[in-house]
């Protein structure tokens, strides 16, 4: 009887595996294609090179954190403390970019080292104990608050480098700097993400610890890798943002990461871990940026521009669910 | 109208970023420059940083990009909306400044010196307490300029009445139900010791106040703020609040927009223009309440 | 084999969680190119001790020794490297990837730059290793579009990829069918004459037949024996395994009553199954049997509505009914015992008590409050009637262990008072005794009266129990037989039947 | 049939009754009792009856918020629109509550009615979309905050009756009204969770969505009632707020949503779904409140006190997770 059954079962049809692979980004896509689309028709002012540009600069610090958030969300966590840590480092850069003090790198530095210690203290709490990220990184986000207060006096922190200004401020051939640092950004992330066995292993510990843990793989140290890369690129967002308003507000930042963690489930990145992409981040973060400067184009009146983006962002996700399901 | 292309039109256009449409005197002061504008024929382009100076930032280069005529900017921030200034200037663009000031000079500036509120509120603490007593000031958000600048007059006048102590200090972050949280645990902790509180905004007061009337001791404790809003006034009017500092809304949105008119017209226009504050208590409220 | 040096060798093992005793000083033989059967009733400790012998757990007290040297303060990796793979009892798959990175998982390989992964290589070993494997499955799919069995084998794949030493299997066959068995056991027997060391673990008495060398039995977390498998017949195997003797398997039928409770007529899901029609009587068993992907599972959720049905119409007692969910089709007197009972049937975190009037619970409230005294009966007399083993109510459902589990998910639904009960798998991955208990709860159901629609991919339960047989074959219905024609041949050859 | 069924499934004695249930607050109750036998060393004034009092007072918005949000993460859900949702009622209850023009039942029906439609409305896009709730709902903070701005035009609603001014402000034989609102919605709530179908199916959802719908239990209907819930509480708390500081804020409640999340996940409330008490979340709510209330008391600096409530709230988690894990 075994043998009848080798020889004459075969696999049945394979119509369902019709989908391999990378059909997560295609729906938010069209969503973000039609709202510029509508966009472009409504005014003439929206599709300028000038204003493209702009959108594109000011989606840059949203869309910095949003990446570091999304590597945190693949693994099953959460980073609340993402303003706040801009906030930090914005000071902490500040505090060193005097004109006439010390060379640029040290401003970099140090605020790349605070976000270094801030994330490493979220992964370190959330590894070593069972608190659920949610509340140490709220915990993280206080303590950064104050913090920030403390190493400013609770003043903003001006007189800031001409050479440390140009980060936010400057330009490279007619292109805004932090367009230039989004796009490197953009390009590391998601080839750490894509490529790396780094990023392998944050989809597998976020998209099943179990399976994780029996193959190996050292979650603890991934863990603590995405709230440290967290970090790091909130200390970038502190950076471009202090240099951008030539100030270390040690008020700036709040509700950062809310718009972050927007940025990325638009972009299709699950709460629940073990999905999402850098592209589809970027795309969140792009529309967010591109419907509020369509707004203010239209002179859509502020407390309408609230209810109007509110309903265009559960709208393009329903879009991209409707599309999906098809 | 609201589509009316600004390289076309002949209509003027001038972009208005206003630092958060979520408080009143703001508000009042945007509705001022909306009345006017109309009265002109101006067109404007309102919109609402929200306390966020990398915002206003943003919108003064999209308003760059869009060719206006002009920019009134009520600036979130000293040293952070200064770069808004700067985008301004070098697009050839006039930018007033109405209500606060920024570290980078604009084409003008219309309004009044927070640091003055502050005191003129604290000076009327020192004398209704005799120069001697216990103060507790009530900060705005910690870290902005009104925040600072009203610490800054307070203590300034404090220096000259050594017999004035500053018992505590706290946050209210502008909002009404958390300053009055903080007074009721304040008065927990200090009890009758307290004999005047100076709150940065009129919102934060009236929460002061509604905790030192459910705790039976407002007859006791000084209440001043700053701000004048309708509700202030009405307390002041009641004798609930001892006094509020009135800062002219209309004043400062008219002579904004009248300003930035004169700029485009090529007229002779002050570069600054001064809004005195008014201390307001029960004996003057009456000229304040419409 | 056993005058050479054991490659494995684990002695007085103990380890237990919390107060319970899992493990109690057991011990362990293994020899090159040996098939192992570790057997044992469920929660006797096979798991636990595998996870031990991996890394995943620690022990409380005993020694491993491997190749002779003692395998201490190690981790999975560190095992994985020793050359020890295991095949674990739940899949542990990441659906986002896809099967090449499953498999590779935390072994991958890398080039150009460190943590640089090597995905065509990857790719490409991984069609090779499934190509002798002899499955068709695109290494580059992601494992969430996979079925079960097809998840299965790439675990089977992840496992032999290792070049290991030993591989254990832990209930690799639970959702295979008898065309990926052979195959895994044709990989088994290559695997042996290399000298790997096979330790296999199943309830499957047919299975362990087949393969196994040795067999050791554990039973309570205690060790019981060794013996050779030639020595060792059925019953005595079984009477190691529950320390009594269970005498017959299956209790015979009653016979059907005449009324029909539930008809179906063509009903069709495209791309599923189309045209199934079939009567279900009274106090009958009638088996749903087919291959896996047949579409079995399908019939019943659409049956139960938890699945739209494309065409087609059902009547329950003659009535022509419209059941669009599951709680439509609750109202009409259908329970359904899912075949993942992990998935359908527990929710992680509630009592006994609570799972077991989950489905029922109107009928123990008023204004919508639960009467405390009236649930808790329910679920008393549920954990009698069943033989429930728990250590109360309270217990969380999640902590008992296989058939109690199972029995569990059986009482929610009789709780509901069904007139027609649905059970799909319902022995998948029990041991013997309980499988002997489900087999009698499900006569004691049809004596009184209900009717059962089983689906089984195990025919020795189809032929022993039912009073009928439908095979489907590729989502259509090939055959009813009656149980006297009803021989596993004839269903197989049905099952198999349109195949092309 | 029905018959031989019934005798199968009659009732017979108890025996079973072992309690291992209601360990799961303990942790958290000894961490809160810590906390407050420390503040009762450091400083007199702590332990009074009228700063007891006054810190339940100030902790029932938050409690009100949380009780709500606790049952809406239970089933596996999050509401982040709170916040906005104690704004809008919170001025369309005073827009009714001038002196001399409606019944006090007015305002207070308005308001419950807004924050009605309001859950609802979350709830339904949520159960008909695959729209994720923390997209939906934060779509819906910012359409709220807009909302809240126009129905107040920008300005606080202000000059409210006494009538409704007595909800947050009054007493009842010395006990402030907002303490016995906060223990009847806390009775009425935890019977719900703990006593009713509809309770026990939430659970059921959070903890299993499939098996939840397997066992046929209506899952769009409980999640409709769950956000619809979260907004009646949201409503009360805004009720509570606008009555206590006598004027409706169309800024207020910024920042609420995280103060209510964090108490009830502090109290016990897994972020995955299926697990949480009423018990707990009032613990936790008290927990966050006393802090707050005993940093004023020894007049902690502000920048330090952001630090120090911080490293409390995560320390009293991670406490509770040592006293979990033993
Ligand atoms: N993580 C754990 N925590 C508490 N108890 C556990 C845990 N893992 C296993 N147990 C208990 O240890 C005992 C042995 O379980 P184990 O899974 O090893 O049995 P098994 O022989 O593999 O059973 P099955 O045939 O059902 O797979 C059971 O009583 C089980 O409930
Ligand atoms: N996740 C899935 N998505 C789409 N189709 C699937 C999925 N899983 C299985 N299928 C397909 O559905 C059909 C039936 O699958 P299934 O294996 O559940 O059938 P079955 O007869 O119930 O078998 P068994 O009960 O033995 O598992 C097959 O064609 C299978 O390939
Ligand atoms: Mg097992
Ligand atoms: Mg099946």
């Amino acid at each position: 009887m075994k043998q009848t059954l080798t020889t004459l079962y075969r696999q049945t049809g394979s119509s369902y595996r019709k989908r391999v692979q990378g059909m997560g980004t295609f729906g938010i896509l069209l969503a973000f294609v039609v709202i510029c689309l509508a966009l472009a028709l409504s005014t003439p002012r929206f599709m300028t090179v000038s204003n493209l540009t702009i959108i594109v600069t000011q989606v840059s610090i949203n869309a910095l954190l949003a990446f570091g958030v999304t590597f945190v969300i693949i693994t099953g966590g959460i980073d609340l403390s993402l303003g706040s840590m801009v906030a930090v480092t914005g000071v902490v850069a500040a505090l060193f970019a005097h004109p006439d003090t010390y060379p640029l790198i040290v401003p970099l530095m140090m605020a790349l080292g605070a976000g270094f210690l801030m994330g490493g203290f979220n992964g370190l709490v959330i590894t070593r104990s069972k608190v659920p990220p949610f509340i140490v990184t709220l915990g993280t986000m206080t303590i950064g608050r104050g913090l920030a207060l403390i190493l400013s006096k609770g003043r903003p922190v001006s007189n800031l480098s001409d050479t440390f200004n140009f980060i936010g401020g400057g330009q490279v051939f007619g292109v805004p700097f932090p367009i230039i640092i989004l796009i490197v950004v953009f390009v590391l992330c998601s080839l750490l993400l894509r490529k790396t066995i780094w990023g392998r292993y944050m989809y597998a510990v976020g998209g099943n610890e179990q399976a994780a843990r029996a193959s190996g793989i050292p979650i603890a140290k991934i863990k603590m890798l995405v709230y440290i890369l967290s970090g790091l690129l909130a200390a970038l967002a502190g950076i471009v943002l202090t240099s951008r308003i030539t100030t270390g507000q040690p008020n700036a930042g709040q509700g950062f990461e809310l718009d972050a963690i927007a940025a990325a489930i638009i972009g299709g990145t699950s709460t629940s871990g073990g999905s999402g992409t850098m592209t589809g981040t970027l795309i969140g973060a792009l529309l967010i940026g591109v419907i509020s400067n369509g707004l203010d184009l239209l002179n859509v009146t502020s407390y309408y521009q609230q209810v109007v983006m509110g309903v265009i962002i559960i709208g393009a996700v329903v879009l991209d669910g409707l599309n999906r399901k098809k | 109208n609201q589509n009316t292309d600004s390289a076309e039109g002949d209509k003027p256009v001038i972009g208005v970023t206003m630092l958060s449409m979520q408080n009143e005197f703001i508000v009042n002061v945007s509705d001022e420059i909306d009345k006017k504008a109309q009265e002109a024929g101006v067109e404007l382009i309102t919109v609402d940083a929200e306390r966020s100076a990398l915002k206003q930032i943003e919108q003064v280069e999209s308003f760059i990009a869009q060719g206006v005529d002009a920019i009134i900017m009520n600036p979130c921030e000293v040293e952070a909306s200064s770069p808004a200034v700067a985008k301004a200037q070098a697009a050839g663009i006039p930018i007033i400044n109405v209500n606060s000031e920024t570290a980078t000079k604009p084409s003008a500036f219309v309004g009044s010196d927070d640091v003055e509120s502050a005191r003129i509120a604290m000076k009327y603490i020192a004398e209704r307490l005799g120069g001697k007593g216990n103060v507790i000031m009530i900060h705005g958000y910690m870290g902005q300029a009104a925040q600072i600048k009203r610490e800054q007059g307070a203590r300034e006048v404090l220096k000259n009445y050594p017999d004035l102590k500053l018992i505590a200090s706290q946050t209210g972050e502008w909002d009404r139900a958390k300053a009055m949280s903080l007074m009721e645990n304040w008065i927990q902790s200090y009890g009758g010791q307290i004999n005047a509180v100076f709150a940065h905004n009129d919102e934060m007061g009236m929460g002061a106040v509604n905790a030192l009337t459910a705790a039976g001791m407002k007859d006791k404790v000084v209440v001043v703020s700053v701000d004048a809003i309708p509700d202030a006034l009405q307390a002041v009017q009641k004798g609930t609040l001892d006094a509020t500092v009135y800062q002219n809304a209309q004043q400062q949105g008219s002579q904004a927009i009248e300003t930035a008119l004169k700029i485009l017209n090529k007229q002779p226009y002050e570069v600054q223009v001064l809004i005195p504050f008014q201390l307001v208590t029960k004996k003057n409220v009456a000229q304040f309440v419409k | 084999m056993t005058s050479s040096k054991p490659i494995l060798q684990i002695t007085h093992l103990s380890k237990s969680f919390g107060g319970i005793k899992a493990l109690d000083d057991v011990q362990l033989t293994l020899h090159r190119g040996e098939v192992l059967a570790l057997m044992g009733e469920n929660g006797a400790g096979k798991s636990t001790l595998m996870k031990i012998l991996m890394g995943l757990e620690k022990a409380d007290a005993g020694e491993i020794l491997f190749e002779g040297e003692p395998l201490k303060n190690r981790d999975v990796k560190d095992t994985l490297k020793k050359g020890i793979s295991m095949i674990h009892q739940e899949l542990l798959v990441v659906p986002e990837l896809s099967v090449a990175d499953n498999i590779f998982l935390g072994r991958e390989t890398t080039r150009w730059l460190p943590g640089w992964i090597n995905n065509e290589d990857i790719y490409q070993k991984t069609e090779t290793l499934l190509g002798t494997l002899g499955v068709a499955i695109d290494p580059r799919m992601k494992m969430k579009y996979l079925s079960v069995a097809e998840m299965q084998m790439v675990e089977i794949a992840k496992a032999i990829s290792n070049n290991a030493r030993i591989i254990i299997m832990d209930e690799p066959t639970s959702a295979l069918s008898d065309k990926e068995v052979a195959s895994l056991f044709r990989m088994i027997k290559d695997l042996k004459t290399q000298g790997v060391a096979i330790i296999y673990i199943s309830h499957k008495m047919e299975e362990i037949a087949q393969i196994a060398d040795t067999i050791t039995v554990l039973r309570d977390g205690q060790y019981i024996a060794t013996k050779p498998a030639a020595e060792l017949d059925r019953n005595a195997l079984i009477t190691l395994m529950v320390g009594r003797q269970i005498d017959l398997l299956f209790p015979v039928a009653i016979g059907k009553q005449e009324e029909v409770l539930l008809s179906v007529r063509h009903l069709t899901q495209p791309g599923k199954f189309s045209d199934v029609s079939f009567d279900l009587h009274a106090g009958e068993v009638l088996g749903l049997a087919g291959l896996m992907g047949a579409g079995r599972t399908e019939v019943a959720r659409a049956i139960f509505g938890l699945d739209p049905l494309a065409g087609g119409e059902v009547f329950v007692k003659g009535l022509p009914v419209t059941i669009r969910s599951p709680q439509d089709a609750i109202r009409y007197g259908i329970g359904y015992v899912s075949e993942d009972r992990k998935a359908l049937g527990c929710i992680p975190g509630m009592s006994v008590q609570h799972t077991l009037t989950l489905a029922s619970l109107k009928h123990y409230a008023q204004w919508g409050f639960i009467e405390a005294r009236s649930e808790e009966g329910a679920a008393e007399l549920m954990v009698s009637e069943l033989r429930i083993k728990t250590a109360s109510l309270q217990q969380g459902v999640m902590q008992l262990i296989g058939g109690n589990q199972q029995k569990v998910v059986i009482g929610k639904v009789l709780l509901a008072r069904p007139d027609i009960i649905i059970l799909d798998e319902p022995t998948r991955g029990i041991d013997i005794g309980a499988k002997h208990e489900i087999y009698k709860l499900i006569r004691q159901l049809t004596e009184r009266g209900i009717a059962v629609l089983m689906i089984s991919s195990e025919l020795p339960e189809i032929t022993g129990l039912c009073d009928r047989v439908l095979v489907l074959s590729q989502g259509r219905q090939t055959a009813l037989l009656d149980r006297s024609e009803a021989t596993q041949e004839k269903i197989m050859a049905h099952a198999v039947h349109q195949q092309r």
